[in-house]
């Protein structure tokens, strides 16, 4: 209990979207609806973890002058790998995300993690931070995503990715009191303004209680 | 010089290995690829000619640039699929026409229009518009849309130039 | 499968040397402390401390033009205290500490 | 060549890069702090991704294709694109001192500036002759550019201002952000 209630005070106050605006680039992008959110989230997880683990393992070997190219190298790779597949597997995930998917590479969190984390730990603990930090990455996008839909279409909905079938739909706003400029760039700007807004509230919070103890 | 050498071995071998992985993926998941498209492809133009059984991808000349792919269906008639610029995104869709030049199907295969405005060219009430039409008399635009209808509207006409040089009409 | 291979070592041989050889000839003299600070950042040159990437905090630190390093969001306490620790002392704390240990 | 100025212009302020697919938003908001580092970053950004499009195009064109190495485009665009940007870096640190100072110091931000990879991603993707291509890749970091120094100018002015407590710093530039993500919407009627 007590880890899981960390967890959730780790993701709040060192949320890598919302708190440090690591990866912001896609997540602005896609967060129109909650399949893509889960998609790209899913995408970033993997490729994290994958690119943690391989990381940690060849860090004794590396050189140092040249590990940003080799990371780049490692983290490109494994990107267009995930490509493929979600193009081969999952095409309606693809066709939402379309370039964001590889632009994957240059979200700053994988690159930021390798190299503040995975070339100095061991494998295991590696790991642990990749799914620790794809997951908040996830939750995050889901978090604005969720908002974005149900102020825009009014609806919320997830869709099975791999043959595009309906999971489940909840009507919430009916159709005259729907804002459609959430779906827009404007939108995406504005919920990412509160929502940081809203974790930086907590942050100041929760330091003020420490200066008070 | 020595180091030069070494880093640039290291540098090399980790890109070998990344291109022999890719080379990997990609041989797996290419062939799954080239099907997912034609499949996409094919869903949408049974949708246009439901009783065609035979659908060939045929050549043809353009000038207006707006049409990409002309679909044969063979012994019913042909689908176009057109791209234009709307109020601020690409529009594509599929405009089918049978051989005495009526329009039998009218489908947005992908739009990124303004919500609100534009869109109301993907509903049926456009379709329905676009359907009633034929070579001869071609559509009129949708009130309120018009950026966008006139763009379709444009690149319907661009399909009729290209659809007479194809069918003997 | 060879083509990609093959394609790959050319490529990843070719910039590796191009830079290599760069490194050698257009090396420039810079205060020691801006590289040393630089290698304790996370070198993520992400931009969000205001100064152009890790080398311009470094040199805005080395320069006090900045002070406080936790102008870095994605640097963590520890190197926040490393760099502090350095910028009072000129000395790297981390890697004294390994020189007595031995 | 009408339809060469309407590829800037739309890429300039209507598509435009930053406020309508949200590349680029690190620098903008870590180098919009004062209008004289945006100018810089944005000229820099210009020259990189106008050098970096013409080596992965012609790459594309000369050596992926022909050997049917279409997959391999992500991997080697962002190497060539991280090689160019240290070269450049090292090459202007030694023989341009001045240059370095006004430029050069932001060219280790752009290789994890998305709108380079974007960039040099999309001229394959939307099938452009070099042309159109040189055009484009002019167009978009123009925009960039625009973008990021209007911002810096009206931050310049926040700074001054009573902002509540958590929407300091970053918040209040994305809202920023957002009124001019709504204001370039108007450009749309423009082509």
């Amino acid at each position: 209990m007590k880890t899981l209630g960390n967890f959730l005070l780790n993701l709040l106050k060192e949320n890598p979207v919302f708190g440090l605006y690591l990866g912001i680039c896609s997540t602005l992008a896609i967060t129109t609806n909650l399949d893509n959110a889960i998609g790209m989230g899913v995408s970033v997880l993997i490729v994290l973890t994958i690119s943690n683990i391989m990381i940690s393992s060849i860090r004794k070997i590396t050189p140092d002058e040249i590990r940003i190219p080799v990371y780049i190298i490692v983290i490109a790779t494994l990107t267009k790998a995930i490509e493929l597949l979600i193009k081969a597997f999952a095409p309606t995930i693809d066709a939402a995300l379309g370039v964001y998917l590889p632009l994957i590479v240059v979200n700053c969190i994988i690159l930021g993690r390798a190299e503040a984390y995975a070339s100095k730990n061991n494998i295991w603990k590696s790991t642990l931070d990749g799914l620790n930090m794809g997951l908040a990455y996830t939750l995050s996008l889901a978090a604005m995503s969720i908002i974005r839909q149900i102020l825009a279409d009014g609806v919320l909905s997830l869709n099975n990715p791999f043959n595009s079938t309906l999971i489940f739909e909840i009507n919430i706003i009916p159709a005259e009191y729907r804002i459609a400029i959430f779906k827009e760039p404007i939108g995406a700007f504005l919920t990412f303004a509160f929502l940081a807004a809203g974790v930086a509230a907590i942050q100041n919070a929760t330091a003020k209680k420490a200066e008070v103890k | 010089m020595k180091k030069i050498i070494s880093l640039t071995l290291f540098l090399a071998l980790a890109s070998a290995l990344a291109g022999a992985v890719l080379a990997g993926v990609n041989s797996i998941t290419a062939p799954i690829i080239e099907e997912q498209k034609i499949a996409a492809v094919k869903a949408t133009l049974k949708e246009i000619f439901p009783s065609a059984t035979e659908f060939a991808e045929v050549k043809f000349e353009d000038a207006s640039g707006k049409v990409n792919n002309v679909y044969e269906a063979k012994g019913q008639g042909f689908a176009l699929k057109v791209t234009v610029q709307g109020y601020k995104d690409i529009i594509t869709f599929l405009i089918g026409y049978d051989l005495n030049g009526e329009a039998v199907g009218f489908k947005v295969v992908s739009i990124n229009d303004t919500p609100g405005i534009g869109m109301r060219i993907g509903d049926q009430e456009f379709a329905d518009l676009v359907i009633g039409s034929s070579v001869p008399t071609p559509v009129d635009t949708l009130a309120g849309a018009t950026v966008s209808s006139a763009a379709v509207v444009k690149g319907i006409e661009a399909a009729i130039v290209v659809f007479k040089t194809l069918a003997e009409y | 499968m060879l083509n990609a291979i093959v394609m790959m070592i050319v490529l990843g041989a070719g910039l590796g040397l191009l830079l290599g050889i760069a490194g050698v000839f257009f090396t420039v003299e810079q205060d020691t402390r801006v590289e040393q600070i630089t290698s304790m950042l996370p070198g993520l040159n992400c931009g969000a401390c205001g100064f152009p990437g890790c080398n311009g905090l470094a040199n805005a630190l080395v320069s006090k033009e900045a002070t406080d390093p936790a102008q870095c969001k994605p640097s963590t306490t520890v190197q926040r205290d490393r760099i502090k620790a350095f910028m009072e002392t000129g000395v790297d704390p981390v890697s004294s500490a390994h020189s007595h240990s031995v | 060549m009408a339809g060469l100025i309407t590829l800037f212009i739309s890429n300039v302020v209507i598509s435009n890069v930053v406020l309508t697919k949200f590349l680029g938003m690190c620098p903008l908001l870590g180098v919009s702090r004062k209008s004289s580092s945006a100018v810089g970053m944005g000229l820099a950004v210009i020259f990189v991704i106008v050098g970096a499009s013409i080596f992965t195009w012609t790459l594309y064109y000369t050596v992926l294709v022909p050997l049917n190495l279409q997959y391999m485009d992500l991997i080697t665009f962002i190497l060539v694109i991280a090689a160019f940007v240290q070269f450049v870096e090292m090459f202007l640190k030694k023989y341009s001192p001045a240059l370095y100072k006004a430029l050069g110091i932001y060219l280790p931000l752009i290789t994890t500036n998305c709108v380079v990879l974007f960039v040099t991603l999309d001229n394959i993707i939307q099938g452009f002759d070099f042309v159109h291509m040189l055009v484009y890749s002019t167009a978009v970091p123009t925009g960039f550019m625009l973008v990021l120094y209007i911002f810096s100018t009206i931050r310049e002015r926040l700074d001054q201002s009573n902002i509540p407590n958590a929407f300091k710093g970053n918040p209040i530039a994305l809202i920023v952000a957002a009124l001019m993500a709504a204001i370039f919407t108007s450009f749309a009627g423009l082509v």
